[in-house]
């Protein structure tokens, strides 16, 4: 082969897991000196195509293949990271891949010394100070990494695959839990390490930052290629259209009619916890006919204010309370039975038993109650019952009440719990990220019942890391940073910013923006 | 019919001192060939009744064992198989037609080396080790401490137990113990203690079998026993059809060569030597006798 | 007072709390390594049988003391590479392996021992290994006695210590051990084999373990008996919680353990029984629960053990 | 072609009976070898360990009589293990069950069978439960992990038997030897068939497995067991009461291991001994991994064990063989057991022959 600027090529590559194909028969190109965008929907095997490249997964058929130093292109033994590695390929994965009880720097060093040597920090540390300096991607090294926020984490991360000097560096969502300022860094950074010829593969799903960083675009959808767009020519709408495979129709919400306040925190102090951020003087209210916005980075507290409202928690100081009793101790079942119906933030782990059948799943929360239970004994037959119709009116797709709810696609789980809590007729509810990972048909169909549930009466208070589904939803928007929240008014006095600013931290934007 | 079929069902592995000591009589009498002889080793009293009734079931003609932990079990396997001997270490009385009993009475011997030991101490004072406080164990403490008290009145004691049969190290640190707190003689009950003895350099008095060859220089004397008066008497008893329900246990007695004394005499000297001979001649006779004591021992205040 | 000045004043109490410890330092650094790699070892107290057994009888066979050493570790390496097998090529629980191999080594031990030596009457012995003087070490003050007493088993355990700890905290290698039992994707990411780690921890920690057991045939005492571990196996997996994991803490909570018992030994010696023996037998292990209640909280578990990691599945 | 490996959905019933069969069959074979090293002929040995176990009434009495106890510490792990409650402590508890019913049984109550054999049931049932509601508490209140726990409270409670046994609790007719008074002639179980050591706990036993089964599928207890075993965190979340469901679970699975040690003290024993046990509680594990945690299975596993112990142990016997093999058996058995159980989670497909759906 003559050479040529290819850095790398994906040829053929099907990845199956059960009866799913994550990956379809996808081909991709990376040249020197180029930002290739991945974008596709949640599971569309964005993720699923870079481990394959790194070696983590074992395609089913396909091959990888890298150029070498002679700038020939050779092909990678399937599985093996270590061999992607000394290809000059580095990975920036999309959930963490740290050890929490070693330090920044041996977590960068991790791997690159020979095993049975002395090692060599002192050198380490130089040339990573040397990277920090280059790119701004400032974090201390000597600290624990469980001592570290999420943000310098995911810097942690980066730092990794930069101090191995990689050709092709491939960044899955690296922005996720940066602050838009703090992306901004790292592109100033990319965009100079591409100059010098890196290639590069970002994956997010924010279209703001493919368009200002990439040179290219790359569409899957379900596994398989939709398109490429050079992103010159292409444009927000097209690039929706691609990934979803069929026009994206808006969702039309008429604004709410607040009625009278059902639940509300004053004064809330809330302690960390684990990775819990902490809240501070926390004051809410949420009224019965309106949808509320919690807007706010990952891991700024939204987890403390959902762990109040799940009953998992009570505040350390001031009060919460709902229909105007004081909640005084931590207890799911006794919120449920006063007719909050909660959603938890992360379906598979809190949400469902996997082991269990959907039937079981959707009466967990009220077994002891007369519908599913008798003298301490199950009543089946009503169980079973209730999951029929669940599934059906909430169109979960399964193969009947009896199977195992790990077996239920992300967005199906979705369903069930949709099922669970809303066919109790709510008269609050916490959708926390209620459209994660949804295709867009599921979103809009959780969307309509979350405002038909408005509608009927309930509050609602919805957190989400997606503006654009806040935007659509919210009646008023919330924004929590570094555990506080503020009141950032109705969604029509607002725009994305602003919104993007108070997130950052910038509390007094609202107060610039009154004067 | 020559030869008897024999059993044995030993709750310990056959190289522990006292199980050791009938196992090796069997085994003799297995080489003379007047025996069949058949064993099972490690059994826990949990399986110790199977055990026997599945020997009953192979049709042995005498069967040897440990009744300690499983006195009714055994007594009751012994009525529902008349035609066979059972002669079973035990701490209660025999049982007609067939269980007869017997036990490890060397308290005799142990009496005479407690007079060496007593004699040779010049720190008096003596550490003895044990495994548990049972009353086998007791028994033969105790004629020690008075052997040893008849000569040495100022002698002192002090006394442990390891809490366990099989733990060599344990003992062996037990027993160091006391010779840093002063002992020169030891008393040694279990496997572990003349180790210690030989380390330091001092004396240890045996127990149950002879040790003598594995620490030259080390061991003062031992209290033996000896299982062949009562293994062949049974066995010759079964053969005569003359065995019954009786106490075997006088076989262990210096009287009948059960029990007996060796000593060091290199170690011991001629006094000692002669101070032990000359009450073992009155034990022999008849004239004295040891007691016995089954109390838990304890060291002297 | 004036008894325990006695006793904690004399240099032969020191020497039997190192001797006590040894067995456990070599075990509890055993546990530690397979625990530091996320693997859970129940199979610790088979192990230890295992290692007292094989050493013990190799040298009886004429392999000599060090040919013996080699053969406990092999054992132990052997038992070690199949947990291995079990819980990180199958993925399998590690409690019912770590039991499993315990029952497996121990009745293979017994078996093997009466099958080779069908008529001993009485357990036959070996030259076990005698103390050694190390040249400076030896003639300290008060120190040296105690150590002068300790044979090269002893020696080699302390030595242990330092080797491992030295690896873990100062080389790319205990780098790589460290982080596969807290997360084992950060160890896969940067091109380590995760199986490949946890399996040498696994079989080396094995080995220690099994020169525990060795350290008792081979040095404390010179024969094999039935029965003679007599749960120090057990005792190592509580202390290595103790230790939180690291190697000098690891070295110190066996000293204690050591030291106590020496001291319990001793004072039942000197003042004889004031309380049933048993209570001074019961506290190390209520002492461990404590200690284990104590630091809970606090402890730096590796996050990682227990679980399972399969190549190419989310977790 | 290459091979590899895929989670199984759901194991059938089928699939789990052949799966256990094959295993123990895979035992059956590597028993040959110590067979043949201690120059046996292994099917001699097979036949003679089939006829020890079953072979007679009075085989198949001691290898009922050697299940029971194991059939309640398989129960007691299978409940705790469903629970992911790592109950290491079976046989400790077990001592506390006994020394509970020989403290009621032996003279501080005067009551007719019909209520003594009741009142030290429930005596063992709650000791053996309390020691391991202890463990479980220091869990939930302070993180400690209850593996080691429960492990090191087996020595304590044997350390606290023999000092009682030696002590307080000592028979003054004994002879000197560290055992407990005899439970009183009401307090004991019946034989179930005259002259073989078959008793009522078996019926114990069996009754206490239907029980849990019926707990398992029926209950609402059984549901939240279930939901906490499997997914804490989920089960929290649904507003299940974790601890107090943990708790539960102690009660019982520590409860059920004094019942053992209940039915062999006043089935077997009749007085308290430190040798009660020759490791019933730690067997118990094995049982009720080998019973994939289902409660009738662990009747099945523990007769399994029970026979192979038993009958391996009669074949040492007829054979020369040294009796250490039993042991060995039953090691390789749990073992070739648990590699068994792997086949139950995974399926091994080939990459090539994947049919499209
Ligand atoms: N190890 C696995 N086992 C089973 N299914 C898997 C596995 N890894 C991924 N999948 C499935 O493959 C599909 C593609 O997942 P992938 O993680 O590649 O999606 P993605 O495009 O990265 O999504 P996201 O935007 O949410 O990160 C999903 O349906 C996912 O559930
Ligand atoms: N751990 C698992 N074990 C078995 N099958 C699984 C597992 N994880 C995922 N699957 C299967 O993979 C398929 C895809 O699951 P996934 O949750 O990724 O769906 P998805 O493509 O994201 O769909 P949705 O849009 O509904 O979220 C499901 O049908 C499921 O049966
Ligand atoms: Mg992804
Ligand atoms: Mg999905």
């Amino acid at each position: 082969m003559s050479p040529s600027k290819t850095l790398l090529s994906l040829e053929n590559i099907t990845k199956r897991f059960g009866a799913l194909a994550a990956n379809d028969d996808i081909s991709l190109r990376l040249d020197e000196g180029e930002v290739l965008a991945l974008l596709g929907e949640n599971g569309a095997g964005k993720t699923t195509l870079m481990n394959i490249l790194f070696g983590h997964y074992v395609q089913d058929a396909g091959s990888v293949r890298v150029k070498d130093r002679e700038g020939n292109l050779v092909t990678l033994p399937p599985g093996s990271p270590g061999a992607a590695l000394a290809a000059g390929i580095g990975m920036v994965h999309q959930h963490f891949t740290l050890a929490e009880n070693l330090s920044g720097l041996d977590n960068i060093r991790l791997g690159t010394e020979k095993l049975l040597s002395f090692g060599q920090s002192g050198r380490a540390r130089e040339k990573i100070a040397q990277i920090i300096a280059e790119s701004g991607l400032d974090v201390d090294l000597e600290r624990r990494v469980d001592s570290l926020t999420v943000g310098e984490k995911q810097r942690v991360e980066i730092l990794k695959a930069l101090y191995r000097d990689a050709r092709v560096l491939i960044l899955d969502e690296p922005t996720a839990v940066l602050t838009p300022q703090e992306a901004e860094g790292l592109f100033t950074v990319l965009r100079r390490l591409a100059a010098n010829g890196l290639g590069v593969i970002f994956i997010s799903h924010k279209l703001g930052e493919v368009l200002s960083i990439s040179n290219r675009i790359l569409v899957l959808r379900s596994g398989r290629k939709a398109g490429e767009l050079v992103t010159a020519d292409a444009d927000r709408r097209a690039i929706a259209d691609l990934m979803v495979g069929k026009a994206v129709t808006a969702i039309d919400r008429k604004p709410g009619v607040p009625g009278a306040p059902v639940l509300a925190l004053e004064g809330v102090n809330l302690g960390k916890s684990g990775a819990r951020q902490s809240l501070v003087d926390v004051s809410l209210t949420l009224r019965a006919g309106e949808i509320v916005a919690l807007a706010g980075v990952s891991g700024n507290g939204q987890s403390g204010i959902a762990a109040l409202l799940s009953g998992l928690a009570i505040p350390d100081s001031g009060l919460f309370s709902l229909f105007g009793q004081p909640v005084l101790r931590a207890d799911p079942r006794d919120l449920v039975r006063a007719g909050l119906a909660r959603m938890p933030e992360d379906r598979q782990h809190d949400g469902v038993v996997g082991t269990m059948s959907v039937a079981d799943n959707i009466a967990i929360e009220d077994v002891r109650s007369p519908g599913f239970s008798r003298f301490g004994l199950l009543d089946r037959k009503a169980m079973q019952e209730r999951a029929v119709t669940a599934i059906e009116r909430y169109d979960v797709r399964c193969s009947g009440p009896d199977a195992e709810a790990r077996l239920l696609s992300g967005g199906n789980v979705q369903k069930l719990i949709l099922a669970r809590v809303l066919e109790r007729t709510p008269k609050v509810i916490l959708a926390n990220q209620p459209t994660r990972g949804l295709d867009i048909g599921a979103q809009s169909e959780v969307h309509r019942r979350i405002l038909a549930a408005r509608d009927r009466g309930a509050a609602i208070l919805v957190i989400s890391e997606d503006l654009d589904e806040l935007f659509t939803l919210a009646d008023r928007f919330l924004v929590i940073h570094a555990g506080q929240v503020v009141d950032a008014g109705p969604t029509e006095t607002l725009d994305r910013a602003t919104v993007g600013l108070l997130m950052a931290g910038h509390m007094n934007s609202i107060e610039s923006r009154a004067s | 019919q020559d030869v008897t079929r024999v059993a044995a069902v030993w709750t310990v592995p056959v190289e522990q001192q006292w199980a050791s000591r009938l196992h090796n009589a069997l085994i003799a009498a297995e080489e003379r060939g007047e025996i069949d002889y058949v064993y099972s080793e490690n059994i826990t009293n949990t399986d110790y009744e199977r055990v026997m009734r599945e020997y009953a079931e192979q049709g042995v003609q005498l069967m040897v064992g440990e009744a300690f932990g499983v006195e009714q079990p055994a007594r009751a396997v012994a009525a529902d198989y008349p035609e066979i001997s059972f002669l079973m270490g035990s701490s209660l009385p025999p049982v007609e037609p067939n269980f007869a009993t017997f036990d490890n009475f060397i308290h005799e011997p142990s009496y005479l080396t407690g007079i060496i030991a007593g004699l040779k101490t010049e720190t008096d004072k003596i550490g003895m080790v044990g495994g548990y406080a049972i009353p086998e164990v007791n028994r033969l403490m105790h004629a020690f401490m008075a052997g040893a008290l008849s000569v040495n009145p100022d002698a002192t004691f002090s006394v442990s137990f390891i809490n366990s049969w099989y733990d060599p190290p344990k003992a062996k640190e037990t027993a160091f113990a006391m010779v840093d707190a002063g002992a020169d003689i030891l008393y040694a009950e279990r496997f572990g203690v003349s180790d210690a003895a030989k380390e330091r350099g001092i004396l240890a008095i045996g127990n149950v079998i002879d040790t003598s060859t594995d620490y030259p220089g080390t061991i003062l004397a031992s209290a033996l026993w000896h299982g062949e008066p009562m293994i062949d008497k049974a066995i010759a008893d079964v053969k005569a059809g003359s065995f019954t329900a009786s106490d075997y246990g006088i076989y262990a007695f210096m009287e009948y060569g059960g029990g007996s004394l060796v000593v060091d005499e290199s170690l011991a000297g001629p006094e000692a030597v002669a101070a032990a001979r000359a009450v073992e001649a009155t034990i022999l006779d008849g004239s004295f006798v040891v007691e016995i004591d089954d109390t838990e021992p304890t060291s002297s205040q | 007072m004036d008894v325990l000045l006695d006793i904690f004043g004399s240099a032969n109490f020191w020497a039997a709390a190192i001797r006590i410890a040894t067995p456990l330092i070599f075990g509890v650094l055993g546990a530690l390594l397979c625990e530091r790699a996320g693997v859970l070892n129940l199979g610790i107290e088979g192990i230890f049988v295992a290692g007292a057994m094989a050493g013990w009888l190799a040298v009886y066979l004429g392999a000599g003391l060090w040919g013996g050493v080699l053969v406990a570790a092999l054992a132990g390496a052997t038992f070690g590479l199949l947990h291995a097998f079990l819980t990180i090529i199958l993925g399998l629980s590690q409690h019912v392996s770590g039991i499993g191999i315990t029952l497996l080594a121990t009745s293979i031990s017994y078996f093997t021992y009466r099958t080779s030596l069908p008529s001993v009457t009485s357990p036959p012995r070996i030259a076990p290994f005698q103390p050694i003087a190390i040249p400076v070490l030896s003639d300290l003050p008060f120190l040296g006695p105690a150590l002068f007493q300790q044979t090269a088993l002893t020696w080699l355990a302390l030595f242990m210590v330092a080797l491992i700890a030295f690896v873990l905290y100062r080389t790319p290698l205990g780098l790589a051990i460290r982080a596969v039992g807290d997360n084992p994707a950060s160890v896969e990411a940067q091109g380590l084999s995760v199986r490949g780690l946890r399996i040498g921890a696994v079989v080396t920690g094995s080995a220690l373990m099994a020169l525990g057991g060795a350290f008792l045939t081979m040095s404390a005492f010179d024969a094999f008996f039935f029965g003679m571990i007599n749960g120090r196996g057990w005792i190592c997996i509580a202390l290595v919680v103790f230790a939180s994991w690291q190697p000098g803490k690891a070295l110190l909570g066996a000293l204690f353990f050591g030291a106590f018992d020496a001291f319990q030994i001793r004072l039942q010696a000197e003042i004889g029984q004031v309380v049933p023996g048993q209570i001074f037998l019961m506290l190390p292990y209520l002492l461990s629960i404590l200690a284990l209640v104590l630091v809970a909280r606090k402890a730096d578990y590796p996050r990682a053990l227990l679980q399972p990691w399969t190549k190419g599945q989310r977790h | 072609m290459t091979l590899r490996l895929e989670p199984r959905a759901n194991a059938s019933l089928g699939l789990r009976l052949s799966v256990s069969i094959a295993s123990g069959l895979a035992a059956l074979l590597i028993v040959a070898i110590p067979v043949l090293a201690a120059a046996g002929n292994p099917f001699t040995a097979y036949i003679l360990m089939a006829q020890g176990a079953f072979g007679s009434m009075f085989a198949l009495s001691e290898t009922l009589n050697r299940a029971t106890p194991l059939i309640l510490t398989g129960l007691a792990a299978t409940i705790a293990f469903r629970a992911r409650l790592w109950n290491i402590g079976a046989e400790g508890q077990l001592y506390m069950g006994a020394l509970a019913a020989v403290l009621v049984g032996s003279g501080l109550l005067q009551l007719p069978p019909a209520l003594m054999v009741p009142a030290i049931m429930l005596a063992g049932f709650v000791a053996g439960g309390l020691m391991m509601i202890v463990p479980t508490l220091l869990k939930q209140r302070f993180g400690a992990d209850e593996v080691v726990i429960t492990l090191l409270l087996n020595f304590v409670v044997i350390l606290l038997i023999q000092m009682l046994i030696e002590g307080p609790l000592k028979d003054p007719l004994a002879m000197g030897w560290p055992q407990s008074v005899p439970l009183l002639a009401e307090a004991r179980f019946d034989k179930l068939i005259p002259r073989l050591r078959m008793h009522w706990g078996l019926v114990v036993g069996l009754v206490a497995a239907l029980v849990l089964w019926f707990m398992v599928r029926k209950s609402v207890l059984g549901f939240e067991i279930k939901a906490v075993g499997e997914n804490k965190a989920a089960a929290r979340f649904a507003g299940i009461p974790v601890d107090a469901t943990m708790l539960k679970v102690a009660l019982i699975s520590g409860g059920l291991a004094g019942l053992a040690g209940v039915s062999e003290v006043a089935g077997v024993k009749f007085y308290l001994s430190a040798d009660l046990s020759p490791g019933f509680g730690y067997s118990g594990i094995v049982v009720a991994m080998l019973a994939g945690l289902s409660p009738i299975g662990s009747v099945l596993a523990a007769v399994f064990i029970a026979a192979v112990f038993v009958g391996a142990d009669s074949m040492s016997r007829a054979t020369g063989i040294s009796s250490y093999i039993a042991d060995l058996v039953v090691a390789l058995s749990l073992l070739c057991i648990l590699v068994g159980s792997f086949f139950l989670r995974f399926r091994i497909a080939g990459i090539g022959r994947r049919v499209e759906v």
